[in-house]
């Protein structure tokens, strides 16, 4: 059993009480342990996703317990491709943090940053659904500290009312934790899988309603319609670099979903069918919808963004909604996509922000840093509305041909494609208002408490390595798919995850001995 | 049950009765008192005694069924101790709030300490600054 | 060269001119002219293939598994088009160099130019359906950005954003029909399609497909109803609107037509649809055309017209429609190139492009009259002109069209389109340069420098050239149009005639002219009657309707996204319990497993008081103060129950965390109103009521659903009760599992505590620095404070109750491996001691005396809890795996030693550095201005009567 | 050596209490709980010494077991009588008072012991402080004389505590 | 003459019974208040009550284990009253 | 008793939902709390209820009760004592800046000038 699995996990959470332990007065010494850290987890993760590519899962016995007594992390090529992502993108945002100097306009970022990864990796490697509650918990209390970062009244208004619909979404995760336990008697995730197929068909009630409640939580967290109130207004208060770090957290809300609707609750499984297979997709679709026409309404450029969030959350469920072998590779590929595009474009609304000293979608004088600035809005508006040539479009494609096995399928190509006009529409009048209509505007500014800068070579790094993660992606699309698809095959094929789990013996126990 | 036993256990069985007794005179006090600082005699001093009999019970009943025990009285020690202070404390809420009866002025100083306010004029003070 | 290679070339080379913008203009046109001229010389190389009848393929996987591949052909019909874009695209850049001014940011011009190109060939010889797709939608882009190109006017902005809209939204049908097309083959290469027309034209999904790619061909080529964008996309700098918006970008769709033509045509659906969109194009473009005023909206309404002229012979889906059509986008793309051109240098001259504000230029700038005469007698039909050749095989081929039974409808309307586009033509010419010369010109015209003047001069030769030698160019006409017709039918063995005999076309086309004449003849009346007619303004009609969409898009989302938190948890919760309730509904209730238990009174009672202590924090919540203490007692009546159901860690841990909590709300309610105003309607709080009673039945439903029922299997528990002293060395076994079993959970648990710590830490400095810092010094409190800050009773009592709390909890803390406790409760315990001692003698004083820092206490918590698990390593164990032995040292009792211990140590320290990190944030915030530090640990004490210190007061 | 011991015990009283609590937790009494309460004893006092600055000195251990045994004889008997009254006396025969009891005792420890006195025998709650420290302020539930609860008050309790912190 | 043990159980139940009837109690004057004063007090006494409830459960149910849980509501309990009061008294409870 | 427990548990959702539908931060976060209890209870009960024997192992028991939900109630109550400092704390913060305790935050949409350009401006028409 190596140990490098929980590496990703124990870095972050020693590193964070570490700084805050020795070096919470220094800045700098802050930034370099973080940026190291932030590295060496992109090298950890890279490590671990190479080594599971061969289909293999790698398995963890936390206090040497076996499964299901203890809990155990499991790495496979799932979970790592998603913690591979979360640390890529992790090692930008925080260089756009320090470039812009974010994190140090409040105490602990660093500390907090740390503390977020821990979850979020955390929650993808688990094998076990309570542990995924606390970890959820760990990434949430993480990011309510980066929400506020920095304060400011409109941000901590913004940020109760985030904090208290996530604490209905954990209450909800309890209730379906209980349930769960009541029913099956077990937590840990193979285990369930198993214990799941020894309900009888003449009493599902509590599965059933077990698993929604788990698939609303995962919903709450994903954003879906109409559980996705909390997201516009608090990762549009966010500071940006913790917005842009927060794209990764709506999928982890994805992520539940595919692991526990593929292994535990799958399509074909009878006491839980006419469930998530009857409503999700439609969910899907209205969020989609939303999101889109939010683009089109938003006012300001950091709604504006946070809307484009919610609608390719919207893509991504449609894709996983559709249960799907090609549907999960779809949406895998688009999860990636829509991560980078989410965030790149947080980022680049700061750059609009300090270049320009607001963020409203009204004329203002010409900003600061602008060729540069609308070249990057450009080509992320283009990743994010789906237009070619970025992996918007591609996974655009990919949607849509995963559809065409749905009973929705026309359906999903209307909301798809319409949706995807009226995005367009929405970025270019926005685009055109902050870049070209500034040069009709007189060049002094009316409003003199804009305060206009020049953004730090180091943001435009970040976002620059952000954009060209994106074309890596577009590039290498037919590789990356192969790979998706490869992962989704693997999850349709549970059995070599749920051996590997239940059948290593632990401290104080034999093989199946639990069965 | 050896005589011991059964004599301890009756005199569990009576202090518990005891207890009783006195627990519910406490909140006969408390509820039928109609004014906060006679309300505050009842369940404060009598309450703690009933209270005090259960853990004497408690003992008992323990040296009973042979497994002695006499960490109640740590228990019993801490109600005794912080009951006057709770009591000061409600008190003190009384009369700061001016819910009861106006004490007379000290012998020896000016003013009772809770009366001392430091906010020169309560009535000014205005709500939600 | 390879295909690759004529493709990428445009794309790479865009990135020089943007960066080599500071080496001057020449050099941005200079290198533009030259990326495009190899691209230009790579496409001649596999010219001698193409004559041969021979097609060049490329193909690179990009993402074979969705179909999706850089595959590229080029043959005769690809040629055609990728000659005329690199050529005219050449012509283009050496005009555009010169037309630009110097205010001008030249770079960027060519940047978007050259992406354009490239996306524009990219279409063109794309063997992928799906990679045609993207150039497609690349095009669409690159005009947005070349539209929009002079930033400053709002024409350009709107017509930017309205081209974009137009043709995204067919790129976007397009989407779905290539799909479609591609899943009805089976494959997404176009070789392979173009082998299919029987299973593509019986395929019941035939029709949706060929409505949404004719949806996308419509708006790209601007036929009718989408033909409204192409004028408004004449806001870009002329050099655009001679390359886009005429000789290329617009017959993408033309081209897209002709390229599938093979697979697509020869249904009724298609001619029907596909006639008469070019019809009813061709008609009203040349209409609206004639009465244009300005020189490049009659241009582009001209250009409206031969699109839809095109079309309509595309439509008909015989071999000589395809054949008239690929000669007629030939000639077109010379004469209308040419005139576009210009009609740049005349704007570019006189500084303005209203006809009626010019007139005799004829021999102020007499070269470029001849070449606007020229294109402009070639687009009206004059014959050895090339437009004349063209213009008469489309009235040959509609004699020979019925559409919707008629004979004469086709025909009919192919005249008076006709008779429309020679009098525009000729209006171009005698408005223009004919008449008197002026001198109101705004500006002093003379013809350009040759670097504008080349460019359409060049055209207008090849305009007369074909026109007079139409056999020039007829061999590879014939190779272009059997490319469009695959191997569905054998090219027209018709040959290209300036003189036909006396056919109807030639009647046709000498009512044309004369027609025409008459018309430019009575133009003021006309102009009249036109100014007069009520007719839609298509902008405006699109204006209206994008605003329409869009404050209905604010409508919707900014009333469901109203802010409203109190909307949006509702809405949470009736979602949950609905989804719930069906996935109730529909499932199966088995039998009960378990007997209920029977309840005593005390049970009854303590239910009963839990019931009324809720009832009442509901009843009586706007008093804060009250409410406090009800939950307080909800919290000490469900503490009491976790006793009674065999739970004491439990009852500890929820009854500290309790009072902890109530502490924690208290310090809050210092700060806020101390009572909730009514504020809702009776309405609002029955609507409320009712939601919480479902969400109430709902769980208990639930509750009592899974507490009649065992689980399926034996709970994992089990296990944990029969190793715990064995595995874990401990008797209590949910310690065990706190520290052992599931160490892992309360590890992140401690986390989730530190964090809260920091963060709370974290704010209450951001508040302190911020503006809040001045609210906070100049606060009066919102009730007048007792006297007597520090008690001396309590003061006193904490000197000896202090210790005990603290020894009590280092007793909670050793025991809690095999009793009730923990390092959890125990370091609650401590944090309360310590608390006692903060109410005794306030925080300042105690803190001044001794103060931990509980950063450092919060992380060596965590740090102690990680390196416990990783002490494991070293011993070649998992994280977290414990160990434990018994020690014996006279004179203590036998005692044991536990990794879990330490663990259990690391949580201990997280949770007091967690809580009095939180405390003392929330105290600071209090701090007022009139506060001083107290010198003493209690306000009143006589026995500093003989010392008589100062008495301090608040 | 005294100095030493000082430092090493503050407070030697409530090393004692400490130690006692301790074996009482542990509920049994063995050689090593002892020394261990001791060690305990010894160790919280002298970290939390800092919060108890003044240590009150001439403390007289016979003279308090004497008054312990007296308060808890009072406590016993006064309960009944309180009980008495909330079970007979109607509310409208209900005779509360304050009584203001001025003070002699000026040690802190001192005049919180009298004030539990007062608080602990039923039917009197020392309610408050005077501003300098001088009165205590206490509520009677129930008497035709309150000087004489004052004089009781005076001559039973603080006599004695005046004597112990001698 | 009843046996010693049966004697207990009733007299543990009769007990309860007050104990629960002191809880209920006290709950009225709580919600009747009608000054905080008072308020404060039923919630000490009900604190208080709890701690004779977790006893006598303890000797009800035969289970040793309660001694912390009670020690600790004492502990607590007094700590949230004075808790409450201070905020009556001076808004701030730890100034 | 499964019942009572069943009861109280509806009971304390229900209150906890009316208070979180409430206009103020002070009485949503109070019906958040009751909204911990509820579920808290849920999940202790999800290891059913057993009256008199906690899962502290010893000689002469041969009982226990579920010890499992204990323990992840226990991490639950710690967890959502976090949330709780937490949630209090940013209120009292967004107060402090506002002096407003309303939990619904219609300035979250600001109204602001209409973004478009329709207006035609004269300079529009003289491209050059
Ligand atoms: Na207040
Ligand atoms: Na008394």
């Amino acid at each position: 059993m190596t140990h490098w699995i929980v590496a990703p996990i124990i870095l972050p959470a020693l590193l964070a009480p570490f700084i805050v332990l020795a070096a919470r007065y220094h800045i700098g010494i802050q930034r370099v342990f973080s940026v190291a850290g932030v590295m060496a987890l992109v090298a950890l993760s890279a490590s671990l996703a190479w080594q599971v590519s061969d289909g293999s899962v790698l398995y963890y016995r936390m206090g040497d317990w076996a499964a299901p007594f203890g809990i155990v992390v499991v790495a496979d090529s799932l979970s790592t491709i998603m913690v591979l992502l979360t640390s890529l993108l992790a090692l930008f945002v925080l260089l756009y943090a320090i470039g812009s100097g974010w994190d140090d306009r409040g105490r602990h970022f660093h500390a907090l940053f740390q503390f977020q990864l821990m979850g979020i990796i955390g929650a993808f490697l688990t094998g076990d659904l309570f542990n995924l509650f606390v970890f959820f918990e760990v990434l949430l209390i993480a990011s309510y500290g980066l929400m506020i970062h920095a304060g400011g009244t409109a941000r901590l208004r913004a940020g109760v009312q985030y904090v208290l619909f996530n604490l209905i979404g954990s209450t909800l995760f309890l209730f379906a934790l209980g349930a769960i336990y009541a029913e099956t008697g077990t937590l840990n995730m193979a285990d369930l899988a198993e214990r799941v197929e020894l309900i009888s068909a003449e009493e599902t009630v509590g599965i059933r309603v077990a698993a929604v409640l788990l698939l609303l939580v995962f919903a709450i967290k994903a954003a879906l319609v109409p559980l996705h109130f909390w997201l516009p207004s608090s990762y549009s208060e966010a500071p940006a670099p913790v917005a842009a770090l927060f794209a990764i957290m709506t999928k982890v809300g994805a992520y539940a979903i595919i692991r526990v609707y593929t292994m535990i609750f799958p399509p074909e499984l009878e006491v839980t069918s006419g469930l998530h297979d009857l409503w999700l997709l439609p969910a899907a679709l209205i969020s989609l919808a939303i999101g889109m026409i939010g683009v089109l309404a938003a006012r300001r450029l950091d709604r504006l963004v946070a809307y484009s969030v919610v609608g390719s959350m919207g893509m991504v469920m449609i894709s996983i909604a559709l249960f799907t072998p090609i549907g999960i590779a779809a949406a895998l590929y688009y999860i990636i996509h829509s991560t980078l595009a989410g965030a790149a474009l947080f980022l680049i609304s700061d750059l609009v922000r300090t270049g320009r000293g607001s963020l409203a979608l009204a004329p203002r004088a010409p900003m600061m840093g602008t060729s540069l600035t609308s070249g990057l809005f450009f080509a992320a508006a283009i990743a994010m509305a789906g237009l070619p040539p970025l992996s918007g479009f591609l996974g655009k494609l990919m949607v849509l041909q995963a559809g065409f096995e749905s009973s929705l399928m026309v359906w999903i190509w209307v909301v798809v494609l319409s949706s995807s006009l009226i995005s367009i529409l929405g970025f270019a009048r926005a685009g055109s208002v902050l870049f070209w209509k500034a040069h009709s505007v007189p060049a002094e500014p009316e409003e003199t408490n804009l305060t206009q800068s020049q953004p730090a070579v180091l943001s435009y790094v970040a976002v620059g390595g952000l954009l060209g993660l994106l074309v890596l992606h577009t590039v290498f699309a037919g590789q990356v798919h192969g790979y998706t698809t490869k992962v989704s095959a693997q999850l349709f094929a549970p059995d070599t995850y749920m051996r590997t789990v239940l059948d290593t013996p632990g401290k104080l126990s034999k093989p199946k001995e639990a069965h | 049950m050896t005589l011991v036993e059964m004599i301890l256990t009756y005199a569990a069985a009576l202090s518990l009765l005891i207890g009783s007794g006195f627990i519910i005179v406490g909140v006969i006090g408390l509820l039928k008192f109609n004014d906060p600082m006679t309300r505050l005699h009842a369940p404060t001093k009598v309450g703690t005694i009933g209270i005090g009999m259960l853990l004497l019970a408690s003992m008992l009943n323990a040296f009973a069924v042979g497994t002695p025990s006499i960490h109640e009285l740590l228990i019993m020690a801490f109600l005794f101790v912080t009951a006057p202070i709770s009591a000061n404390f409600i008190a003190k809420v009384s009369i700061h709030r001016r819910d009861c009866v106006t004490p007379p002025e000290p012998l020896a100083d000016e003013t009772w300490s809770t009366l001392n306010s430091p906010d020169a004029s309560p009535a000014e003070a205005s709500p939600n600054s | 060269m390879s295909l690759f290679f004529i493709v990428a070339l445009p794309f790479l080379g865009a990135l020089l001119p943007g960066l080599m913008n500071a080496a001057g203009r020449a050099a941005c046109a200079g290198v533009t002219f030259t990326v495009s001229l190899a691209a230009f010389i790579g496409l001649f190389t596999n010219l001698p293939t193409i004559l041969q009848g021979g097609v060049v393929t490329a193909r690179v996987d990009w993402l074979p598994e969705l179909g999706l591949n850089f595959t590229l052909m080029l043959d005769g019909l690809g040629f055609f088009f990728a000659f005329l874009i690199l050529g005219i695209g050449l012509l283009i850049i050496t005009y555009g160099r010169h037309y630009l001014s110097r205010d001008d940011n030249m770079g960027e011009f060519f940047t978007y130019l050259l992406l354009f190109q490239g996306a524009m060939v990219g279409i063109v010889l794309s063997d992928n359906i799906l990679l045609l797709l993207v150039f497609w939608e690349l095009t669409s882009l690159s005009s947005f950005l070349l539209i929009g190109y002079w930033k400053h006017l709002p024409a350009g902005r709107q017509g930017a954003r309205m081209a974009l809209t137009v043709t995204g939204m067919g790129g976007l049908a397009m989407i779905g029909g290539m799909l479609i097309l591609g899943q009805i083959v089976g494959s997404y290469d176009l070789s392979v399609i173009l082998q299919n027309r029987d299973l593509i034209q019986a395929d019941p999904l035939y029709l949706p497909a060929l409505i949404l790619i004719l949806l996308g061909c419509f708006t790209k080529s601007a036929q009718f109803p989408f033909h409204f964008w192409l004028p408004h996309a004449m806001a870009a700098p002329t050099p655009v609107s001679a390359y886009l918006h005429s000789a290329t970008m617009v017959k993408a769709g033309i081209f897209l037509m002709a390229r599938m033509w093979p697979v697509l045509s020869g249904t009724p659906e298609w001619f029907v649809i596909v006639t008469t969109a070019g019809l009813i194009t061709m008609v009203l473009g040349a209409v609206i055309g004639l009465f244009k005023h300005d020189l490049k909206a009659l241009l582009a309404f001209s250009t409206v017209s031969h699109l839809g002229l095109i079309t309509m012979l595309l439509g008909t889906g015989t071999a000589f429609g395809a054949f008239a059509a690929v000669f007629h986008i030939l000639n077109h793309a010379t004469f209308k190139a040419a005139l576009f051109m210009s009609a740049g240098i005349v704007d570019h001259e006189t500084h303005t492009r209203d006809i009626p504000s010019l007139g005799g230029l004829r021999t102020l700038m007499p070269i470029t009259f001849t070449i606007v005469t020229i294109a402009a007698l070639s687009m009206a039909g004059i014959p050895f002109l090339n437009g004349f050749l063209s213009k008469e095989m489309m009235l040959e081929e509609a004699t020979k069209t019925v559409l919707f039974n008629s004979p004469w409808l086709v025909p009919g309307l192919a005249t008076l389109g006709s008779v429309f586009s020679a009098a525009y033509c000729f209006r171009l010419i005698g408005h223009t340069f004919l008449g008197p010369v002026r001198d109101d010109y705004p500006s002093k015209p003379h013809d350009p420098n040759p670097g504008m003047w080349l460019p359409p001069a060049i055209l207008a030769v090849l305009v007369v050239v074909i026109g007079v030698a139409p056999f020039l160019v007829e061999p590879f006409v014939k190779l272009v149009t059997g490319a469009v017709q695959g191997d569905v039918t054998e090219v027209t063995s018709k040959h290209i005639k300036i003189w036909h005999g006396w056919v109807p076309a030639l009647y046709m086309s000498i009512i044309a002219v004369v027609g025409g004449l008459v018309l430019v003849a009575l133009f003021k009346p006309l102009l009249r009657i036109w100014d007069a007619l009520p007719r839609p303004e298509a902008k405006t009609i699109f204006e209206a309707l994008i605003k329409a969409v869009v404050s209905l898009s604010r409508g919707f989302i900014h009333g469901l996204h109203n802010g409203a938190f109190t909307r949006y948890a509702m809405i949470g919760v009736v979602a949950i319990v609905a989804v719930g309730y069906h996935a109730w509904v529909t499932g199966t209730v088995g039998a009960q497993t378990r007997t209920l238990q029977p309840a005593g009174p005390v049970p009854i009672a303590g239910w009963a008081m839990l019931v009324a202590a809720t009832a009442a924090l509901v009843v009586m919540h706007r008093n804060r103060f009250l409410a406090l203490i009800l939950i307080g007692i909800v919290g000490l009546m469900v503490s009491v129950g976790f006793v009674y159901f065999s739970a004491p860690d439990l009852a500890m841990t929820q009854f500290t965390v309790e009072v902890v909590t109530i502490i924690l709300l208290l310090l809050a309610l210092n700060f806020l109103p101390n009572r909730t105003p009514i504020e809702s309607t009776v309405l609002r709080r029955v609507r409320d009521g009712s939601v919480a009673i479902v969400g109430g039945l709902a769980s208990f439903a639930l509750a009592y659903h899974y507490l009649l029922r065992d689980a399926v299997s034996t709970p994992i528990s089990e296990f944990h009760l029969a190793n715990s002293y064995k595995g874990g060395g401990g008797t209590n076994v949910v310690n065990v599992i706190l520290v052992d079993f599931r160490g892992f959970d309360t590890y992140g648990e401690i986390i989730v505590l530190g964090i809260a710590a920091l963060l709370i830490y974290a704010l209450t400095e951001t508040l302190l620095n911020g503006p809040v810092r001045r609210r906070l010094l100049n606060r009066v409190p919102d009730q007048p404070r007792a006297g007597d800050m520090h008690p001396m009773m309590m003061v006193v009592l904490t000197r000896v109750i202090m210790p005990i709390v603290l020894i009590v909890g280092f007793y909670i803390f050793l025991r809690g491996h095999n009793e009730p406790g923990g390092g959890f409760i125990a370091g609650l315990i401590v944090s309360i001691a310590v608390v006692m001692q903060y109410m005794a003698s306030g925080f300042s004083w105690a803190s001044a005396r001794l103060r931990y820092p509980y950063h450092g206490v919060i992380g060596a918590g965590v740090l102690i809890a990680g390196f416990t698990g990783i002490g494991s390593w070293f011993v070649a164990k998992p994280f977290l795996t414990s160990d434990f032995t018994y020690v014996r040292i006279p004179p203590f009792n036998e005692f044991e030693l536990a990794t879990a211990a330490l663990f259990d140590l690391g949580v201990f320290l997280a949770v007091v550095g967690a809580v009095m990190l939180s405390l003392e944030s929330f105290s600071r915030l209090a701090r007022r201005a009139d506060s001083e530090e107290s010198d003493h640990p209690m306000d009143i004490d006589p026995s500093r009567d003989d010392t008589d210190t100062p008495k301090v007061s608040s | 050596m005294t100095r030493a011991f000082r430092w090493l015990m503050p407070h030697p009283f409530l090393t004692l209490i400490l130690a006692v609590v301790w074996i009482l937790l542990q509920n049994e009494i063995t050689a090593g709980m002892a020394v261990f309460g001791v060690i305990l004893g010894i160790l919280i006092p002298w970290a939390t010494s800092i919060w108890w600055p003044d240590t009150p000195r001439g403390f007289h251990m016979g003279k308090m077991i004497v008054y312990a045994l007296i308060v808890m004889w009072d406590i016993i008997v006064a309960n009944i009588q309180v009980a008495w009254i909330v079970l007979s006396v109607p509310n409208s025969k209900l005779k509360p008072a304050w009584i203001v009891v001025p003070l002699k005792l000026k040690q802190p420890e001192a005049i919180t012991m009298l004030a539990g006195t007062i608080t602990l025998t039923p039917g009197t709650v020392t309610s408050d402080l005077s501003d300098e420290g001088h009165s205590l302020l206490v509520h009677v539930l129930h008497t035709d004389d309150p000087d004489a609860v004052r004089d009781d008050i005076l001559n039973r309790y603080e006599r004695r505590l005046l004597e112990i912190f001698g | 003459m009843i046996a010693a043990s049966e004697l207990l159980n009733i007299a543990l139940v009769i007990t309860l019974v007050a104990l629960a009837f002191g809880q209920v109690m006290s709950m009225v004057r709580l919600v009747l208040g009608p000054t905080s004063g008072d308020r404060i007090l039923a919630l000490d006494t009900m604190v208080i009550n709890a701690i004779g409830i977790v006893i006598v459960l303890g000797m009800y149910q035969g289970v040793k284990v309660y001694f912390e849980v009670t020690l600790l509501i004492a502990m607590l309990g007094f700590v949230s009253t004075v808790a409450l009061a201070r905020f009556i008294l001076r808004g701030d409870i730890i100034e | 008793m499964e019942l009572l427990v069943a009861s109280a548990i509806g009971v304390m959702t229900a209150a906890g939902i009316y208070l979180v539908l409430r206009l103020r931060t002070f009485p949503v976060i109070l019906g958040m709390s009751l909204l911990t209890y509820a579920v808290n209870v849920f999940l202790f009960a999800s290891g059913r209820l057993t009256v008199g024997a906690p899962p502290i192992l010893s000689d002469d028991v041969t009982v226990y009760t579920d010890p499992l939900p204990q323990a992840l109630v226990l991490t639950a109550i710690v967890i959502s004592f976090g949330m709780t400092a937490v949630v209090v704390m940013i209120g009292l913060g967004a107060y402090l800046g506002t002096s407003d305790d309303h939990i619904d935050d219609p300035t979250a949409e600001p109204p602001m000038e209409d973004m478009s350009d329709e207006v035609p401006d004269p300079a529009a028409e003289q491209t050059p």
